[in-house]
């Protein structure tokens, strides 16, 4: 498999001893919907500095998960957190966190790529304008074009910013998301399957992309692909049924995991 | 790397959550704002119903009474030539006006009353005793004191209006206890009549049923089948496009132009049914089948794809993936297209009028192919009355055009609820 | 079977017509199937307005044609014409009765009187030729109150509003010799200036509502309406009729002749159904029956003929004497 | 013989040729070595037969009800009894058909006395005629069910056939749309076609001046007097304009609410109730807005110094109106906004945006074609809206950009012009059936339009 | 991985000299949507009595070619046909043929579980009603019973028949609509990613249960996880951009593919 981890090879542990103090850091989060327990007592600390995988078979909770990262598991009615998720110290879950403001911070790109029924332009502007973040029309412009620049998608769409977002491939749209999710410059980007409707090429091109921003933000990506996540990240997490089994660096994940389970969804004997 | 120097990333984030943290105060009243303006929205339209349905009450209820006049009357002493056997039989009411009745009931308020108040009884007063009598023929051997309904002159001295002599009339009458308003059932049996006292609305209440039945029994189908045509099967041509366009515009065409061809078409065809329930259903039933077939379609396209997969995939054929699989799904939506397009067909008055259903009919029709009024039609024409009293017979069959609408929503409601909790 | 049109029977008398004469044709309806009970089956009366009753009435004979027209004027040549050429050779026209109509207030309002020259001048489009400009009462004629002019009336396509252009605006506009000389030279401009009422809001035409109009009255003192008698009578307590020329809006004054505002109603009977629609003549009776003074349709509003009317009405009733083309225009 | 014996007949011969071809499918299907498979289930094999016997009977059915008569009406006249009857008219018409009345057992007795001998020999030709109905009924349906039956074997294909016949009917019934649409044209086609020999259609169409008098000597009809932009205006601007004004926002912001904000519980009962609105006669909104809503405008107006304020204001008739057509677009908005997938709303809320910012800028945009659609449905319940104007708005053609200014609209008149005093071959009154004509080109194009751009918008979409 | 091809190890080479006649034969197969060609001249031959696995990176035309063994493409006005399927040597595509007909031969489970919104029983029992296959009430009973049974699914279920078959869960839709499928007694069995939406168990189940009807049907399942595959085919075809790239016995596939394709795919260098 390939593998594409330059620098950090040789740092420590991942997840459990790494120098610096973590972005995220969940303590023993359980999620609940309704009765059922999604999630069970999962902590994990995640790093500006790794892109990090969360993988598992189907129905593990790796979703439900990274929607308690930024509180977007509140649009569900029935579901409820429990424990305590601390980004750069601070709990998100008290009572006075500001949902808005937390969103703006830790940004979102969905499975299914969702661009708004608006123009190219006015899928990126969207962020700024209502966060205000851009003082002028000016401003704006350079903002758009710096985020599209970014999610590479500035040379194929910059003589057509005005059509709309929705008239894009697949690959393109999902790509116009994440320039999305970029434009309010969030410092964490949740990705939830992000290349799962995409054809490779596309799928190759989202990846590429992830690399280039490692580093700048914090991402964590949830993919179903054993072989994407040994692409794109340098930390893995392996769910399975609601648990965190295993999580550390991405290349010891894979040639030489800890846990029996691992090991077994790994070499493919379930998933 | 060294992460405890903040990077040029970090210092514009300070700057941007700054800025964000300004503009969040703005933001979240906005965000209220917002909120209390969708509230006010609905509060507001449910206060302008519940102003609408207060008044129309306050003013209907009066209309379901009516100003009766206790006369005491010597059934036996008359000399009515009828036997109870005659008021067995079909007919009674007639028989009775024949062997004097009116004249019996006229000198017995005379004798109690006096003269000026015999005039004063209703013009059908004796049609409502006579009802009374064929109800308990035992009356006729004996001395009773009957209530019956007085003219509308003195009904409306009652309310206050209207001539001073008279207004003191009813004022004695009153303090006698013999005269005052008593709930008046006749009002929903009885049919049109000239004297509001008279009026009842089940003339046009079972017109209205009649031609709701016709509307139903003809747009539901059609309605139906053509969506499921359009939504299922129709090859995506001009043809179809036309057939769309076509049934898009008729939602859209002013209802007073169905009536225009009702006029030229339906009665063209059939010019002995002027009035008749028929025509108005096949009227109405042309202006409902497109909004059933618009709600239809909606329905129908909300029918997820993989049932018609998994169906045709064991070899079900269109026809049985339609009528075994995607119609009973739709039909709850459907069904809301269809309460919608009834209530506008139940509620209308202008085509109406092009085709006849403004007539006069003193008796209730006997089917469909007897003239006949409709309730919304009987409304506009109590309402341009001359006389007062159906001021208030008006905001009655108001009421009762209400009700029959609840009525009819409800049974689609219960309805719809069934077929959702059978699947 | 149902399918064939041609011959079937139908044994209800159906009567088609002008909203004036509705209710009085209502009550004929009521009267008669209250005598005939056990043998006829009550009519069936539709408001059409009379121009829609003339099209029904004049579109053949049969059964599927009404056997009666009311009418709140006189039928017109090419309506008889149409008539003729449809086979409806044989109508009887009789008049029974008259509508008066009225100018009235609220109870509440000033007290005054006009005269037609006032009415013509306070509600013609063109007064003589010329824009109208008056705005209150007074402007018209210092005497009148200082209040703006405000009238509820009938919609152009009414029976009253032509009784109201032909009885009192032409009567008024009259007055003025220029424009009467102008009826030789130019009768379409004579027609427009005399009978053409103003659309700038100080005349408001109301529907066929007449009931509207004596409740806008009640909650607005300075306006007047201009409706059937009925109306006036019926709302006694509330409204008041304003005298013209000098004449009070009275019962009496206005079967005299003397109210200038009344105008004749008709029924039309096709002859030609006397004998296939069973209790037609007897119901054409009723009407004859009824019309008098301080009978059932004075009671409900009509204002009665003159006697010598009623008379040559009732000769006609009994020769079922057939209209004659020449007196119609 | 009444005609429902014939239907039942023919129906009756169609259950039979159901009965008989099914129990012959049951047959094939049994018979044989183990099992024969079927080509199509036993019941498609009754209905194809049923078909057969039935669609062919209930057509001479319908053939004869019409022949019929007329047979039996030959045969009475050829009775000698015939030979008194009135020459021809309504009288001799009348007296026939009441003698078939009679005959027939629809009344009684007969009113005129030239009938009574008639009875007996119509009931005579009427049983003879009824008798040959019933036989070449059954022949037929028998004949027709006999041949479909002989063709039954195991492998026929009964059930593509029947649901031939099912496409037949789904076809004949999208049809009816059409039908109806050429039926209100060559309804209203040729009385325009009159009053535009009457009146210039440019004079009609562009004239500003609106004030027909129905009773006016037609020859002196004047294309000046039927200009209808007054009314064309009068309509948009209450039923287009001001209704919609009050309707937009309080329907959207109401669907917004009961969709975005307000429990389920709460969404369940108060959008049937607000749907009650609109199911008001609209004679009540015309007394609610001619006697509270009209004089308060005035009175605000008056108070504002707007001196020509009448109490008959399209502002009047355009608010109620408004208010009664709500539930139309809260409905349609309703529904649409909830269809708006909620992979939109949680991109949005992802980003950060508040509710009402996610339902201002992504939602109801998403929704746009629903909700352009239930107001579209709206404006022509607006349009369409006669009581309200009439009681409300006076009815006088101005035009006028003047919100306290009296008005009229296109429908009103048409009522009005039908009902009224002129006569038919007046142009005020023919005047109706061309404003008709108008309205309804206008909605085609409109809806044509829309057709065009939800298509184009579809196409970008997906 | 996982190999259980029992008896067939030693058999010819898989799909192309195989002993005895094709169940379906594929010869030169294109599919156009519209003007794009999603499958080009694919040829192949299924064989009774394998199960055969379509695996490929995502659009590469797996459901497309599926789709067209039994004509479920016809629902997509847009889609086109050429070249020849036989099943049973008779072209499938001919114009005699009766589509109806030949889907109840050849039955079809898809990616998501969608089973009717009625009865667990008359979820089973609709195919052999409208097909006649049940003289009596008892002997559809009887049907029903012993399809629930062969889809493992029979002692879930046996005590509420009645229920909705939208109350069970993931897995159990999934065998229900395989139970459905089986109920009409089909020759051929294809299945669209059975189990892409079902969990480790469930998942498991299903992969059992296909072992489990093999030999008596005709089964191929397009999966995108090569584990699968490996698990629970015998005859694996590799696409790849509408392509057939590589048909062969599933061991030789996955331990010694011919093409380099199929090799870097097999190793996870796309996908
Ligand atoms: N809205 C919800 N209500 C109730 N249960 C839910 C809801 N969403 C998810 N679940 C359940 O929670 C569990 C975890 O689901 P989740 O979507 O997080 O899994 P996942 O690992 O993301 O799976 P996948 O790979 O299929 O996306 C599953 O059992 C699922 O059925
Ligand atoms: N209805 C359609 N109209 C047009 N193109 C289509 C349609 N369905 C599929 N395609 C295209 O055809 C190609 C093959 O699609 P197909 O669904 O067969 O791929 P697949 O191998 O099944 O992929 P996946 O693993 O994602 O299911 C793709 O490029 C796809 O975009
Ligand atoms: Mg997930
Ligand atoms: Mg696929
Ligand atoms: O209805 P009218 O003809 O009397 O106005």
């Amino acid at each position: 498999m390939k593998m594409n981890n330059p620098d950090l090879e040789s740092s420590v542990a991942a997840g459990f001893t790494d120098a610096g103090p973590a972005k995220i850091s969940a303590n023993k989060v359980s999620v609940y919907y309704g009765e059922k327990k999604a999630i069970d007592e999962v902590s994990i600390d995640i790093h500006t500095r790794y892109v990090t995988a969360f993988i598992g078979p189907s129905g593990c909770g790796k979703s439900t998960f990274l929607r308690t990262l930024n509180r977007m598991n509140d649009t569900i009615p029935s579901a409820r957190v429990d424990g305590e998720i601390l980004l750069d110290g601070q709990d998100i879950y008290r009572s006075k966190m500001d949902v808005v403001q937390l969103r703006a911070r830790v940004g979102m790109v969905f499975q299914k790529p969702n661009p708004f029924p608006k123009s190219i332009y006015d899928n990126i502007a969207y962020g700024p304008k209502i966060h205000g973040i851009a003082q002028s029309k000016s401003e704006l412009d350079e903002i758009v074009e710096q985020s599209l620049r970014r999610a590479g998608l500035w040379e194929e769409v910059k003589d057509r910013l005005t059509d709309s977002g929705t008239a894009l491939s697949g690959g393109q749209q999902q790509r116009l998301c994440i320039a999305r999710a970029i434009a309010v410059d969030p410092e964490v980007i949740l990705m939830d399957e992000p290349c799962s409707a995409l054809d490779p090429i596309a799928t190759a091109r989202i990846e590429e992309l992830i690399d280039e921003l490692r580093g700048r933000y914090a991402i964590v990506i949830v993919t179903h692909s054993m072989q994407q996540a040994a692409r794109v990240s340098q930390r893995t997490a392996f769910f399975h049924l609601g648990n965190l089994v295993e999580y550390g660096r991405t290349s010891d994940i894979f040639t030489n995991p800890r846990k029996e389970r691992t090991k077994d969804y790994i070499t493919g004997r379930y998933g | 790397m060294n992460t405890s120097i903040p990077s040029d990333a970090d210092i514009s984030r300070k700057a941007r959550d700054i800025r964000l943290a300004a503009r969040l105060e703005q933001r979240y009243a906005a965000e209220r704002r917002f909120k209390y303006l969708a509230m006010g929205s609905v509060i507001f339209s449910a206060l302008v119903l519940a102003f609408l349905l207060v008044t129309m009450t306050a003013n209907g209820l009066a209309g379901f009474t009516r100003a009766e006049l206790k006369v005491p009357v010597d059934f036996a002493g008359a000399g009515l030539t009828v036997t109870a056997d005659r008021l067995a039989q079909p007919g009674a009411e007639n028989a009775l006006a024949a062997a004097g009745l009116p004249d019996v009931l006229q000198f017995a308020a005379a004798e109690a009353y006096g003269p000026d108040v015999a005039a004063q009884l209703g013009s059908g007063a004796w049609r409502d005793l006579a009802r009374q009598l064929v109800a308990d023929p035992s009356l006729l051997s004996r001395e009773a004191t009957v209530s019956v309904p007085v003219s509308e002159d003195l009904a409306s001295a009652f309310r206050g209006d209207g001539d001073r002599a008279l207004q003191a009339t009813a004022r004695r009458l009153q303090e006698q206890g013999v005269f005052g308003r008593a709930f008046d059932w006749g009002f929903m049996e009885r049919a049109d009549a000239t004297d509001p006292q008279e009026a009842g609305i089940w003339g046009a209440l079972k017109g209205s049923l009649l031609t709701m039945l016709v509307t139903l029994l003809l747009a539901f189908p059609i309605g139906v089948l053509s969506a499921v045509y359009l939504e299922e099967y129709a090859p995506k041509n001009k043809w179809t496009d036309i057939i769309e366009v076509s049934i898009n515009n008729l939602a859209a065409v002013p209802s007073i132009i169905f009536g225009l061809l009702g006029l030229a078409v339906f009665l063209a065809i059939f010019p002995n049914l002027r009035s008749a329930p028929l025509i108005g259903g096949m009227t109405l039933a042309l202006m409902t089948m497109p909004v059933i077939v618009i709600s239809g379609r909606n329905a129908i396209k909300s029918v997820p794809p993989s049932i018609r997969d998994g169906a045709l995939a064991i070899g079900a054929s269109p026809v049985q993936v339609v009528f075994h699989h995607v119609l009973p799904l739709a039909l709850p939506g459907i069904l809301t297209g269809t309460i919608i397009g009834m209530a506008r067909a139940l509620g209308e008055t202008a085509p109406l009028l092009m085709i006849g259903m403004r007539a006069f009919v003193a008796s209730p029709p006997d089917g469909f192919t007897s003239p006949s009024s409709v309730l919304p039609v009987q409304i506009f024409l109590w309402s341009d009355e001359i006389d007062r009293g159906f001021v208030e017979r008006t905001s009655a069959a108001i009421i009762v055009l209400l009700l029959f609408l609840l009525v009819m929503n409800g049974v689609a409601i219960y309805l719809r609820n069934r077929f959702e909790r059978r699947w | 079977g149902c399918g064939g049109q041609q011959s079937t029977s139908r044994d209800q008398i159906k009567a088609v017509g002008s909203s004036t004469v509705y209710p009085f044709a209502k009550a004929a309806a009521e009267e008669f199937s209250r005598a005939f009970a056990n043998q006829y089956k009550s009519p069936i009366v539709e408001s059409t307005g009379t121009g829609g009753g003339m099209k029904l009435f004049c579109a053949g004979v049969g059964t599927q044609h009404p056997d009666i027209a009311n009418a709140s004027r006189r039928m017109k040549a090419s309506e008889f014409e149409t008539c003729q050429q449809n086979g409806v050779t044989e109508i009887v026209e009789i008049e029974v009765g008259k509508d008066g109509i009225a100018i009235a207030e609220s109870k509440e309002g000033p007290t005054f009187g006009l005269t037609v020259k006032q009415v013509y001048e306070a509600l013609a489009k063109e007064p003589y030729g010329k824009p109208n400009t008056a705005k209150n009462w007074s402007d018209i004629d210092p005497s009148l109150p200082n209040e703006p002019i405000l009238v509820y009336g009938p919609p152009s396509t009414s029976g009253t509003r032509d009784a109201l252009a032909e009885l009192i605006l032409t009567e008024g506009c009259k007055t003025d010799a220029a424009t009467k000389a102008l009826k030789e030279t130019d009768e379409d401009r004579y027609e427009q200036i005399c009978t053409e009422v103003r659309t700038d809001g100080a005349y408001v035409e109301q529907g066929e509502n007449d009931n509207l109009i004596v409740q806008k009255l009640a909650s607005n003192p300075a306006a007047i309406g201009v409706f059937g008698y009925s109306f006036l009578e019926e709302n006694a307590d509330k409204l008041r009729g304003l005298a013209v020329n000098g004449v009070e809006p009275t019962y009496d004054n206005i079967t005299s002749n003397a109210y200038p505002g009344a105008r004749s109603l008709y029924i039309y009977v096709k002859k030609q159904h006397l004998d296939a629609i069973p209790g037609l003549r007897e119901y054409i009776s009723t009407w004859v029956e009824n019309w008098g003074k301080g009978g059932l349709f004075a009671s409900k509003g009509m204002i009665t003929s003159t006697d010598a009317v009623q008379a040559a009405n009732s000769a006609a009733v009994k020769n079922m004497t057939v209209l004659d083309a020449s007196v119609l225009k | 013989m009444s005609p429902a014996i014939f239907v039942l007949l023919a129906i009756g011969l169609g259950l039979v040729g159901w009965l008989a071809a099914r129990s012959r499918a049951w047959a094939f299907a049994s018979s044989g070595e183990g099992r024969t498979r079927l080509h199509s289930l036993p019941s498609y094999h009754g209905w194809y037969v049923a078909l057969w016997a039935f669609v062919p009977a209930i057509v001479f059915v319908a053939i004869w009800n019409v022949v019929s008569p007329q047979l039996v009406m030959q045969s009475l006249l050829a009775d000698p009894a015939a030979a008194q009857l009135p020459d021809f008219g309504i009288n001799r018409d009348t007296v026939l058909s009441e003698a078939l009345a009679v005959a027939r057992g629809s009344a009684q007795a007969v009113f005129n006395p030239l009938a009574a001998p008639l009875v007996e020999p119509a009931a005579a030709a009427m049983h003879r005629y009824g008798i040959i109905g019933i036989v070449v009924t059954l022949l037929i349906g028998f004949t027709g069910g006999v041949l479909a039956f002989l063709r039954l074997k195991p492998d026929f294909t009964a059930r593509t056939r029947v649901e031939r016949a099912v496409m037949l009917i789904l076809l004949l019934a999208s049809l009816v749309a059409i039908l109806t649409t050429f039926g209100i044209v060559a309804s209203l086609l040729f009385e325009t076609i009159r009053f535009f020999g009457m009146v210039n259609p440019i004079d009609f169409l562009f004239g500003t001046h609106w004030s027909p008098d129905p009773m006016r000597d037609p020859a002196y009809a004047n294309g000046a007097d039927y200009g209808a932009l007054p009314l064309f205006w009068g309509t948009i601007y209450i039923g287009a304009i001001i209704a919609m004004i009050v309707a937009i926002p309080l329907g959207l912001m109401s669907a917004i609410f009961l969709t975005q904000y307000a429990n389920p519980t709460f969404r369940k009962w108060m959008k049937p109730i607000l749907e009650i609105l609109a199911g008001v006669p609209t004679v009540v909104y015309g007394y609610f807005a001619a006697l509270t809503v009209a004089p308060f405008i005035r009175d605000v107006a008056k108070s504002l110094g707007i001196a020509s304020a009448s109490s008959e204001s399209a502002i009047a008739a355009g608010l109620v109106m408004g208010v009664m057509i709500i539930p139309f677009v809260s409905s349609m908005a309703d529904d649409s906004i909830a269809a708006v997938p909620s992979a939109m709303r949680d991109g949005s809320l992802a980003m950060g945006a508040t509710k009402s910012e996610t339902i201002r800028k992504v939602l109801v945009p998403a929704a746009l074609p629903g909700i352009v659609a239930g107001v579209m449905l709206a404006v022509s319940r607006a349009i369409g809206e006669t009581m309200i104007v009439v009681m409300a708005a006076g009815a006088a053609a101005n035009l006028t950009a003047n919100p306290f200014a009296s008005m009229t609209t296109v429908t009103y008149q048409i009522v009005a012009m039908l009902t009224g005093e002129g006569s038919f071959d007046h142009p005020a009154t023919l005047s109706a059936f061309a404003l008709g004509m108008v309205l309804f080109v206008v909605t085609l194009g409109l809806n044509f339009i829309a057709l065009r751009v939800v298509k184009r918008y579809r196409e970008a979409y997906e």
